[in-house]
């Protein structure tokens, strides 16, 4: 039955698009993109039934078990993120058919998109399934290493000098992080994480590797004040690709610490280190905020937004030790936390993109009048905002609410709070921008390079996550059938 | 829930109006006078005008006749105030600038009066639990807040009647008002006050110091409005503070009905007498003032002969309508023991020195205005002559109680001596105040009308002409956010610096690793 | 003092010259030549942790450091590309001068 | 299903609106017009129902132990069927006010998104959903204040968001608050709080939250800076917005709080009412003296809303029944008067360019209709009887009065005394000779001018018709009284 491998197929069909993208050509590669984007929404969606179905399940690549092999682990969050991975992924390929569309073939760069593309969904599904801690850091190589090089697509010598910074940030960080796998190796002797989470007892050693890799994984994370590459790579990539990186990558490395923090390692394990991470959240969600008020280039901003939304991610680990309902009703809102903010970032990202590429500037403040002559992309930004300020009815509301209920159940009213706070700092500068929008002026808008058929991409992506509100209770499934739930035994 | 309580007011089948005793006098004064008024009104204005003068004497004569048969709380109020909002309109109908000023004030005062009222109303209906004015009135007694309701209605009392100190407001509102439609606020308006003397005043609700403080009011008004009426320059002006002066004696009668059950019956009698008498007198003489001065020679001569009577009856010459009023007055008061009642009774003839001084000044006055704004027509004689008549008889053919006992008894030679010598004490001091003009011409036009309340116009003026302009600029970022954000952009710069980050990054590892192991 | 100590210490002090240089050196080439580093430093100690089990040499670390040399290979491959564009783009090293304004995406 | 009608309705015609583009006016005023009157139909028989004793029900499940759901009571289908109705009025005035404007499309849909969520605040069943509906309608005002784009809208905008979504904030914490200590409360007349009736501390907590929460857009002394600087927006929105549909949405709440969610008794002797209260009179007198001084008619009129809004919430304070009852029929009331006002402000601006009360010599006899409009809500405002406003102050006063609460019947009458002052001059003003001559033709516009004269005529039927079954005043006593345990009058 081939829908027993689906985790391999996750895997397996996005590689096979990125080679046969590659052969291709730069004019059929967008059909196979396409194709193989279209494979993988329908094998989430398979996946995501599957979960829901029965529960989560291991499967051992090439009937190789653990801890000989190498497992992947399907459960509710991995299944969540793989289709919110799908969803997104579908809205960059499909808008990047018209931004990509050159027949420059000296331009840097030209075709690579699709492979490289490609190859980067495929590590992110495998990063999402793996179940070991070394698969862990081999996937974040493969895709640092994609990402960098999408980063740098565009050959402007900010582009390269934000890939080289992100270059260097990863190998930083892989290098920090194979560190503490050693460390953690040589006192537990296993890198399969459920049987990690078995056998982990105290020790220095093994404390000192989780710790080492949660802080790579931080800087990966980009939270604050480990965020010093992300606006640079964010904001001067191409659009798509933004958009991917923002809503997708840094998704990546933090499911992997959401593992580690919280299924992985017993409660108090590691000291104050999840207290420690909701404060640096709390951080990042003012100095984001307060940095992207100030920017005055749109990409920048919605990059800064990005630092700023990343902090809310953290703040489920002091959250989490606040007893058995503060526990369930955090880790759903910071799952439904990621989903509305990988929609709606994607969407902005790429509304971004258009409107950059219809006034050929990025510059905030000449962008009055965008209201009436490019409806559609203002009310992307609106409603990209209103999920980010975590207003009802948006999938962020849904998030902001369970994680201050969850503050409140757990009797730690500070970090609802912060939540309250941030809501406002994002209300802030999502309203600056949206203001010049409204601005009265004529714009000037220069030639389209991407269709106005594209458009309506960043415009679904942003309106899924409002809707996203009503997905709730889907999510607080996948959430209970979540391996981290159903290890602490309890339910949302 | 169909039926909705006794408290809330249930549409206009609410409204309840009726014809009682109290009423019947009030009825026929303020029917007959906002008729006649309205007549010289009508032949005085020119026809372009006569709709815009008439749009707001039409409802002020609705409420004022209205008010006279208003039997519960809310259709007094109503016709309270349409009878009192739009005789703004009637003030202010020749558009001068004072008459702007006057007009200003005599709103601030009447919506503060209408707000005691009704801050009175509320409190009486929810104590008695009933909106009928009788039960009331009859509840308020017995009210926790009786002494608030009493101060209130007694505050918008004083400000419709120009007790001291806002005896003003009389000849502010009359003095730039046309004739006919002063004739109708001098004669009808002003008596609702006396009206809503009997128809709300609590009585026995209140200690007798209250009573005494009342009495006093009225007293010192009585005597202040005729010193500042004598100090004017123009008739509307004298006419306007001689009101005043007069409604100060209601406003005693008002103190006595505030006593016990007894003093109240007799003090109502005299309040329905003074009522009918100055009315009708004060309408009388203004419409009789506006003739004679467009009369020439002898017609002249006729009018101010004529003009007499009323003015005879506001002192209270024997025979005249002020004589019963003022009969009744004094019966009532005589009622009452204690310094205070005392005292202000062997007081009150002295009142009528002021009066008549008061109608000496108006006579002078009249003599020496000449002919004012062109008119279409002369002003016509026959609603003046229909009120002289009604002066003349009212009082002495009403068939009521009080006055059937002071026609009895009033005719006496000590009555007759006592409400003529005043009268002639004025006429010598008259005489000899011409043994001195230069203070004569000083004090002449000392007081300006409105007096203390010209202070106020210039207050609302502030508030009416030109007010200071409010407009708010738009914010430029002020300097401190440019600040800000300086000093926050260099930090995330520093912060981005490969050296400083990747330095930064190393430490948070070391705090990570030290949390763990802590 | 068994012998597995030393390689891990040679590769502790590996890791540490590896780290400063990334943190310190300017010029781009000696950034990538320091992450190298800080990999052979970290491969070092798998292998020297990897030899203290009993009963033989642990062949899961070897396994890890052989795919860890090999994702090493490619992110510097990566980087020296990168680097070499950024040259021809800039005609600067480092990165903490500001490059020419101008070129914007 | 019914149930969601009132709100569904303006939501599509709101999105119909936006999706037929700037170009087909002719389309979209037909679309708009016939949600209004369906909308209203609908309403009309919601409240018929209700009358007679069927409410219907409907909830959606959203968030874990968290339903959305709308309730068709008598007390939220007064409010929404002031909303509906005046929306269909104030859309034809709309058509006529913005027929050389640009943006129509992006107008108008979010006039009607505006009205759905306010339909929502209405009818929310919960302190939830009602949350949820609140931000919509903060969020969905916003184009409407900036819609100009100049520097001042924007700023207004900006100052309206900082308010709103502060006050919002406040909100959240609050109704999360509750929600974990409480789970879910449905409003209840009288109370839905008993489950937790001891947590004294934690209740008055909440109660402050949620107060400031309403209080911004109830525009409660010192959170009311927004309101006056939002009316830079067209009339239209001054008028169904920013004096019936937005602002009553807070007054709205801090019904529901205290009627039906604390429940007077619960109010009373946690002691939040009565600062609540002081709170409110303090905002009446000083927003009433404020109003005194402003010569822009647009910010007199905002100055006498946020005076008369807190009437509302006095009365609601007060917690005696007649007074809760004062309270809801004047959010009736308020609307037909204020709305009848700030659309003669916007009709004078419109057609003369007027704005301010010292250049408006002339415009009673350019504009006789329109002012005499005026006049009569400017009155009924006033409290004079037998206008609307009389009805519903009385009902105030005589509650603040039965109370035993003096020191409050001598705020609303200073007030209706203070009311007189500001509107007033207003009307001597327009009376006074001026350099507007008669009209040759008519005064002005006709789509204009016939919502105003509907408005008055409002204004004074509801006044005449006080306490009959089927006006506002029955209306809101009707729906007031089981919070008073089936109190009857």
């Amino acid at each position: 039955m081939l829908l027993d491998h689906l985790p391999a197929l996750l895997v397996a069909v996005p590689l096979t698009g990125a080679a046969l993208s590659f052969v291709a050509g730069h004019r059929r590669a967008p059909h196979v993109a396409l194709v193989t984007a279209a494979a993988i929404v329908a094998l989430a969606v398979a996946l995501v039934a599957r979960v829901l179905d029965a529960g989560p399940f291991r499967y051992a690549v090439g009937g190789w078990t653990a801890p000989l092999g190498i497992d992947l682990v399907a459960d509710g969050a991995s299944a969540l993120f793989i289709v919110l991975t799908a969803i997104v992924g579908m809205g960059v390929t499909l808008y990047a058919t018209a931004y990509f569309r050159t027949d420059d073939e000296t331009a840097y760069g030209h075709g690579l998109f699709w492979t490289l593309w490609l190859f980067m969904w495929t590590s992110l599904n495998a990063l999402f399934l793996t179940g070991d801690v070394f698969n862990v850091y081999v996937c974040l190589e493969l895709v640092g290493i994609s990402a960098v090089t999408l980063v740098t697509l565009s050959g402007g010598a900010e582009a390269l000098r934000a890939g080289a910074r992100y270059l260097y940030a990863s190998m930083l960080g892989a290098m920090t992080y194979l560190l503490g796998v050693a460390l953690l190796y040589a006192s537990v002797g296993q890198l399969d994480m459920t049987i990690l989470a078995d056998t982990l007892t105290p020790d220095v050693t093994a404390a000192t590797g989780l710790a080492l890799m949660i802080a790579a994984l931080v800087l990966k994370t980009a939270l604050v004040p480990a965020h010093f590459w992300l606006p640079a790579a964010h904001g001067s990539a191409p659009s798509p690709v933004s958009a991917a990186l923002s809503s997708l990558v840094v998704k990546g490395s933090y499911f992997v610490i959401l593992r580690l923090m919280l299924y992985v390692i017993p409660v108090g394990y590691l000291g104050g280190t999840d207290v420690a991470l909701g404060v640096l959240g709390s951080v990042a969600i003012v100095w984001g905020s307060v940095q992207a008020l100030f920017q005055t280039r749109i990409k920048q901003l919605v990059a800064y937004s990005t630092v700023a939304q990343v902090g809310y991610l953290f703040l489920v680990f002091p959250l989490a030790r606040l007893g058995a309902d503060a526990f369930a009703l955090a880790v759903t809102g910071v799952l439904v936390h990621a989903v509305s903010h990988g929609l709606a970032k994607a969407g902005l990202f790429l509304a971004s993109g258009s409107l950059m590429s219809r006034f050929g500037h990025d510059r905030i403040d000449d962008m009055r009048g965008a209201a009436r002559s490019a409806p559609v992309l203002t009310l992307t930004v609106a409603l990209a905002g209103i999920t980010m300020m975590g207003l009802p009815p948006s999938g962020g509301f849904g998030a902001k609410w369970l994680l201050v209920s969850s503050a409140l159940a757990g009797g730690a009213w500070w970090w609802a709070a912060v939540l309250v706070a941030g809501g406002l700092l994002a209300a802030a500068y999502m309203f600056r921008l949206l203001a010049v929008l409204l601005a009265d002026g004529d714009a000037v808008l220069g030639t389209p390079a991407s269709a106005p058929r594209t458009e309506w991409v960043p415009l679904a992506l942003a309106a899924a996550a409002v809707v996203l509100v009503a997905a709730v209770p889907l999510i607080t499934d996948l959430a209970s059938a979540s391996n981290i739930l159903i290890r602490a035994g309890v339910t949302p | 829930m169909d039926t909705i309580g006794s408290l809330i007011p249930t549409g206009m089948g609410a409204l309840r109006f009726a014809v009682d005793d109290i009423a019947v006098p009030f009825l026929a004064l303020f029917a007959f006078l906002w008729l006649v008024s309205g007549a010289h009104a009508w032949a005085t204005t020119p026809a372009r005008e006569r709709g815009r003068l008439f749009a707001y004497y039409v409802p002020s004569a609705i409420g004022g006749v209205g008010v006279a048969v208003a039997a519960d709380a809310i259709s007094f109020y109503l016709c309270f105030a349409l009878m009192a909002l739009p005789a703004w309109g009637l003030i202010t109908h020749t558009r001068s600038a004072e008459s702007r000023r006057a007009g200003a004030v005599y709103l601030t005062l009447t919506v503060i009066g209408e707000a005691l009222l009704l801050a009175a109303l509320v409190l009486m209906a929810t104590g008695g639990d009933s909106l009928l004015l009788s039960e009331m009135r009859a509840g308020a007694a017995a009210s926790p807040h009786a002494a608030l309701i009493v101060a209130l209605l007694l505050g918008s009392i004083s400000l419709k009647i120009g007790a001291l100190p806002f005896s003003g407001i009389l000849p502010l509102s009359y003095t730039y008002t046309p004739a006919g439609a002063a004739s109708a606020l001098a004669g009808a308006s002003v008596k609702v006050g006396a009206l809503a003397m009997i128809r709300l005043l609590p009585a026995d609700a209140v200690g007798a110091d209250w009573v005494s403080a009342v009495m006093l009011l009225g007293l010192i008004t009585a005597f202040g409005a005729a010193v500042m009426g004598v100090l004017t320059t123009t008739p509307r002006a004298v006419l306007g503070y001689s009101s005043a002066s007069q409604m100060g004696l209601v406003l005693i009668a008002g103190g006595v009905s505030l006593g016990d059950a007894g003093a109240t019956a007799l003090a109502h009698g005299a309040i329905v007498a003074f009522a009918l008498h100055h009315g009708l007198a004060k309408s009388a003489l203004v419409l009789g003032a506006d003739v004679a001065a467009h009369a020439k020679g002898r017609e002249r001569t006729v009018a101010l002969c004529a003009l007499a009577l009323p003015a005879l009856a506001l002192v209270g010459a024997p025979f005249t309508s002020g004589f019963v009023a003022k009969y009744a007055l004094k019966d009532a008061i005589h009622l009452l023991h204690g310094p205070v009642p005392e005292a202000v009774y062997a007081l009150l003839p002295l009142t009528a020195i002021g009066t008549a001084a008061l109608m000496l000044r108006l006579f002078v006055l009249i003599r020496r205005e000449t002919v004012g704004d062109p008119l279409p027509a002369r002003p016509p004689v026959a609603p003046w002559a229909l009120v002289l008549a009604a002066t003349a008889i009212a009082t002495w053919v009403w068939p009521a109680e009080w006055n059937r006992h002071a026609i009895e008894s009033v005719v006496s030679p000590d009555s007759l001596w006592t409400a003529t010598w005043p009268a002639l004490v004025a006429i010598a001091g008259w005489q000899a105040m011409r043994l001195i003009p230069a203070v004569v011409r000083r004090l002449d036009g000392v007081v300006v009308p409105g007096d203390v309340l010209v202070g106020l116009t210039a207050l609302l003026g502030r508030f009416d002409d030109h007010p200071r302009s409010t407009q708010v600029a738009a914010t430029p970022t002020s300097a401190r956010v440019e600040r800000l954000r300086t000093v926050l952009t260099a930090t995330e710069g520093r912060l981005l610096a490969w050296t400083t980050a990747s330095t930064i990054l190393v430490l948070l590892a070391v705090v990570l690793v030290t949390l763990a192991l802590s | 003092m068994t012998s597995y100590l030393i390689y891990v210490a040679g590769g502790a002090l590996l890791y540490a010259l590896g780290t400063y240089g990334l943190l310190a050196r300017r010029h781009l080439i000696h950034k990538v030549i320091s992450a190298n580093l800080m990999g052979s430093g970290v491969f070092l100690i798998l292998i020297g942790l990897g030899n203290r089990a009993e009963g033989g040499p642990d062949p899961v670390p070897q396994a890890m450091v052989l795919t860890g040399i090999v994702v090493t290979v490619a992110l510097t491959a990566l980087g020296l590309a990168i680097i070499k564009r950024y040259y021809s783009a800039t005609g600067l090293t480092n990165l903490d001068d500001e490059p020419p304004a101008g070129e914007r995406p | 299903m019914i149930a969601w009608v009132p709100v569904a309705v303006p939501a599509l015609v709101g999105l119909i609106t936006l999706m037929l583009g700037e170009t087909r006016g002719r389309a979209r005023n037909a679309v708009n017009l016939l949600g209004a009157i369906g909308s209203s139909a609908v309403v009309v028989s919601l409240v018929r129902s209700a009358y007679a004793g069927d409410t219907f029900t409907s909830r959606i499940p959203m968030l874990p132990g968290l339903t959305f759901g709308v309730s068709t009571d008598l007390l939220g289908l007064l409010f929404s069927a002031v909303a509906t109705v005046l929306w269909g009025v104030t859309l034809v005035y709309a058509i006529g006010y913005m027929d050389h404007a640009r943006d129509r499309a992006r107008f108008f849909g979010f006039f009607a998104w505006c009205i759905s969520a306010a339909n929502g605040v209405a009818l929310a069943e919960d302190p939830i959903s009602l949350f949820i509906f609140y931000e919509v309608l903060s969020l969905t005002t916003y184009p409407l204040v900036v819609h100009n784009g100049t520097p001042e809208a924007l700023a207004a905008g900006r100052k309206y968001l900082f308010y709103a979504l502060g006050g919002g904030a406040a909100l959240l914490v609050g109704v999360a608050w509750l929600a974990s200590i409480a789970g879910p409360t449905p409003f209840t007349p009288g109370g839905a709080l008993g489950a937790v009736a001891g947590r004294n501390n934690e209740l008055r907590a909440i109660f402050a939250l949620m107060v400031a929460g309403f209080g911004v857009k109830a525009a409660l002394m010192p959170l009311h800076g927004w309101l006056p600087g939002a009316m830079v927006a067209p009339a239209p929105v001054s008028s169904l917005l920013h004096a019936v549909a937005v602002v009553k949405a807070g007054v709205f709440g801090i019904i529901r709080l205290v009627n039906e969610l604390y429940g007077p008794e619960l109010a009373t002797s946690l002691g939040v009412a009565t600062p609540l209260a002081l709170l409110a009179a303090a905002t009446i007198l000083i927003s009433s003296v404020i109003a005194l001084r402003q010569d822009d008619l647009k910010r007199r009129l905002a100055y006498s809303t946020i005076a008369q809004l807190s009437y509302i919430t006095l009365g609601t304070a007060l917690c005696s029944p007649l007074a809760a009852a004062g309270a809801v029929a004047h959010l009736a009331h308020h609307a037909v008067m204020k709305i009848t006002m700030f659309f003669t402000a916007g009709s004078v601006y419109e057609t003369l360019h007027v704005k301010k009360v010292s250049q408006m010599p002339g415009v009673a006899r350019r504009m006789p209709l329109t002012m005499i409009s005026f006049a009569v809500a400017a009155f009924a405002l006033a409290g004079i009887p037998p206008l609307a406003g009389f009805a519903s102050k009385w009902l105030l006063a005589a509650g603040a009065a039965e109370d035993g609460s003096v020191w409050a019947v001598l705020v609303y009458v200073t007030s209706g005394a203070l009311a007189i002052g500001y509107m007033v001059p207003v009307l001597t003003s327009a009376l006074r000779p001026g350099k507007h001559a008669p009209a040759a033709g008519p005064e002005s516009d006709p789509r204009m001018l016939w919502p105003i004269v509907a408005v008055a005529v409002l204004t004074v039927v509801f006044g005449l018709t006080a306490g009959l079954p089927g006006s506002p005043t029955h209306w809101a006593i009707t729906a007031i009284a089981p919070s008073f345990g089936g109190w009857t009058p």
